[in-house]
């Protein structure tokens, strides 16, 4: 049954390339941010995968479970609790980042990356 | 005078890429010595590499140098690689993660 | 300056699609090399505590992490309020 | 006292929550927010050196594997954190303290963003725990961001924006390689993870141990502002307030220094480790001091100057023996008081006549010859001019990179100074002794007191530090000696 957690890590992979590439080649800032979640999402489902135990339970003590017995068969419940933090860290950036997006978007009237997000060292007014 | 042309030249094309205003003596100054330092420092970088072979160092140093200084107005190009867009900072941050990942997995024990 | 573009672009995508490879190679390999480590303690010790070993991991073990957690959402809240005006620095320049 | 560890992050920690719930209230708030700030300084000195262990969980061994574990989130905290933490405090204060001056109405999220970055660099700077320092590497940054947005000066928006995208590649691939050490240590304790290297638990030679080390070395180019992210961490510095450029940029150092330390206690067994380091920090020192030189605008070009900066610490740690890495801390140290004097300094002018081009600058000399000197002898620090405290790190650093046999290193730490100075005398000139352009009107007021103030305390660690050194580097040594 490992290939469960394979299956899972590639996907993990997956979803980190295709962030990489939609953050690159994309210009619609929306899609980017988008893009920029898979990234953090891909990171996220890696570790949930590093917690899969073969044959293991879920780590939850029911009344029925010998604690002996469960201490050899529960999935390991570490990365869990790292990738509920880690999800939470991934939702604040986004939610600052589309406001961010917002603010822009009234000023510049496009959410063209291109236009949005250029050079802006050389457009400071030189006043006479 | 080739020399002296081509840092002539240096100025001449800073003033299109300057943000808008005129260019006084000091911003010449500074661009000229950033001009020198770079040859400089990145003559001086490629020397580190004799502590992998003498040759090498040799050959590469000798080389930069003699690129360096037939392609002297080096800081306009440079200061167009390094604008403030996110187009090219993204860019050059996925190249740095690539090379260093490509690299350091496939290659890292050789070193 | 077009031409330029193509050229970084297809760089990118080249180095990109190098990297992936790379990556997936590494994960693919990691499957085999798990070590549960300290989880271990958790799932052993974690049952006098509370059932879930996983509320044991958060609350209790690395209660200190959900306390960051819990402040990130509040800088989180608190940066988009400032973003949209609220406490700007005044002078404009 | 060990219960005072913990408290060097709660304090600020609080003060930042109380101080955005409360902020109605002007004056109660000024005054807690300069009570506690003269506290962050003083809580680590009086603090003793120890470990702290959250939840009371000591080391445990694992009885089927007989390795030991540390559970819970633990904090050491020794004299190099003592030194850092006391700094950033002693900076955190000054800058607290000339905001409180300058605004009359406080703002109390960009006060809880000030309090809060605080908070994360010191818990970044303590902590034991390579995920704990993640999560508040994120909190820092999301910190940076607001502390620019909220400076009100044109396209601070889009720098944060760009900071944010960036970071959001940065970051991630941090926490993947975060991943892969857990997975191979089953662990997040730097600690034990070390022990797991060391022991030959986890081949230190296996590709993913090395894949791990660059996707946390690319976090770590992020963090610290190292190539290729230099253009867009001088960008953040030029678009916040002077004052809070000061506190950001010590915000990068200590976050630069306390994830190298991580690095360095796990992967130092790797020779390309170092050689990562050296390079990079070599591309940082050439692509910062030669972009400052071709700026027009003071706090860009002083950015660009804290990015060459940071390649001098690189350097040192680079080396990796205990004459050098002492000494790339001590430079780190040196920088956090140099950049902030001269950002604080740079920002009393800004104030005088709102002006930040070089080009439109002049004569200023003669209105403000306090600021000036003050400056001046900040510049002569940060070039390494003796008995300044930049001198005497950059000595080191040319000694010990001379006694490892790479003579190369220290012609080009000596040449990268050289142009540091020509850089700051460049920008000296054009602001203070060229004639005053006609069109310049220099408000007649004075500097605030509060920035005049906080010069002259930095100015005060920096001469100290350069007359007596032994001071900081035979604390600084020990502690290099314990992880080596």
């Amino acid at each position: 049954m490992a290939q469960v957690q394979l299956i899972i890590l590639i996907t993990s992979v997956a979803l980190v390339i295709i962030g990489l590439y939609s953050a690159i080649f994309i210009d619609n800032i929306i899609k980017k941010i988008i893009g920029i979640s898979f990234i953090e999402e891909g990171a996220n489902l890696f570790i949930v995968a590093i917690g899969y135990k073969a044959g293991g339970v879920v780590p939850i003590l029911m009344p029925e479970m010998d604690t002996s017995w469960f201490a050899s068969n529960a999935a390991y419940p570490l990365p869990f609790g790292l990738v509920l933090t880690s999800i939470v860290i991934g939702a604040s950036t986004l939610a600052v980042m589309l406001a961010l997006v917002m603010v822009l978007y009234k000023k510049y009237g496009t959410l063209s990356t291109k236009v949005m997000l250029a050079d802006t060292s050389k457009q400071e007014e030189y006043n006479e | 005078m080739k020399l002296y042309d081509q840092i002539f030249d240096i100025v001449k094309q800073f003033k299109k890429l300057f943000s808008p205003g005129p260019v006084t003596n000091a911003d010449v100054s500074g661009i000229v010595t950033a001009e020198i330092f770079l040859i400089v420092s990145l003559v001086l970088s490629a020397i580190l590499l004799r502590h992998v072979s003498v040759l090498l160092a040799g050959l590469v140093t000798l080389i930069l140098a003699i690129v360096l200084i037939s392609s002297i107005p080096l800081i306009p190009k440079f200061k167009i690689e390094q604008d403030d867009s996110l187009e090219k900072m993204l860019f050059y941050a996925i190249v740095t993660l690539a090379i260093l990942g490509v690299f350091l997995y496939w290659g890292g024990n050789l070193v | 300056m077009s031409s330029k573009a193509t050229v970084r672009n297809l760089l990118a995508a080249i180095l990109t699609a190098l990297f992936s490879v790379t990556l997936a190679d590494a994960v693919f390999h990691i499957s085999n090399i798990i070590n549960p480590g300290v989880s271990n303690i958790y799932n052993a010790l974690g049952t006098q505590i509370a059932p879930n070993m996983v509320t044991v991991v958060i609350f209790d073990f690395r209660a200190y992490d959900t306390l960051g957690e819990s402040i990130i959402l509040l800088t989180a809240g608190l940066v988009v309020l400032l973003i949209f005006g609220r406490g700007l620095l005044g002078d404009k320049r | 006292m060990n219960e005072l560890i913990p408290l060097m992050v709660i304090v600020p920690l609080m003060a930042a929550l109380l101080i955005s719930a409360f902020s109605r209230f002007n004056t109660v708030t000024k005054i807690f927010a300069f009570v506690v700030a003269i506290c962050l300084p003083i809580i680590p000195i009086a603090s003793n050196y120890g470990l702290h262990y959250f939840g009371g969980y000591e080391p445990m061994l694992d009885n089927v594997t007989n390795v030991m574990f540390h559970p819970a989130i633990t904090y050491s905290f020794t004299f190099l954190q003592q030194i850092f933490i006391a700094m950033v405090g002693l900076l955190t204060f000054l800058v607290i303290f000339i905001y409180l001056t300058k605004y009359k109405e406080v703002s109390g999220p960009y006060l809880f963003l000030l309090f809060l970055g605080t908070a994360a660099v010191t818990a970044m700077l303590l902590t034991d725990d390579i995920f704990h320092m993640f999560v508040f590497f994120e909190i820092l940054a999301l910190a940076q961001v607001g502390i620019v947005a909220a400076s009100s000066i044109s396209y601070s928006n889009e720098m944060a924006l760009k900071y944010m995208i960036l970071g959001s590649i940065g970051s991630p691939m941090m926490l993947l390689g975060i991943g892969f050490l857990l997975a191979m240590t089953g662990s997040v304790n730097i600690t034990d993870i070390a022990a797991a290297v060391h022991n030959g638990l986890v081949d230190a030679t296996s590709p993913v141990f090395l894949m791990s080390l660059a996707l946390i070395f690319f976090g770590w180019l992020y963090a610290s502002g190292l190539p290729p992210f230099h253009t867009i961490k001088s960008g953040i510095y030029s678009k916040a307030e002077p004052h809070g450029a000061a506190l950001l940029q010590s915000f990068t150092v200590i976050s630069m220094i306390s994830i190298v330390l991580v690095m360095f206690r796990i992967y130092s067994t790797l020779p390309i480790f170092e050689v990562l380091i050296v390079f990079f920090s070599i591309l940082a020192m050439i692509l910062g001091v030669s972009l400052a030189l071709t700026q027009t605008d003071f706090r860009r070009m002083i950015g660009f100057l804290a990015v060459g900066e940071l390649g001098f610490i690189g350097l040192g740690i680079g080396l990796g023996t205990q004459y050098s890495i002492t000494a790339g801390l001590f430079q780190a140290l040196n920088e956090i008081t140099i950049t902030a004097l001269l950002f604080i300094g740079f920002g009393a002018i800004v104030n005088a006549t709102n002006e930040v081009d070089t080009r439109k600058l002049g004569g200023l000399l003669a209105y403000h010859p306090k600021v000036s000197i003050m400056l001046l002898i900040g510049g002569l620090a940060m070039a390494g001019v003796p008995p300044l405290s930049g001198f005497q790190s950059k000595l080191m650093l040319v000694q010990a990179s001379l006694s490892c046999g790479y003579p190369e290193i220290s012609i080009l730490a000596i040449v990268v100074s050289i142009a540091t100075f020509v850089v700051f005398v460049k920008t000296y000139y054009s602001m203070f002794l060229k004639p005053k352009p006609n069109d310049l009107d220099v408000e007649h007021k004075e500097v605030p007191r509060a920035m005049i103030f906080a010069m002259g305390i930095l100015l005060i660690i920096v001469i100290a530090f350069g007359v007596y050194p032994d001071v900081v580097t035979n604390g600084i040594s020990n502690f290099v000696g314990g992880i080596l």
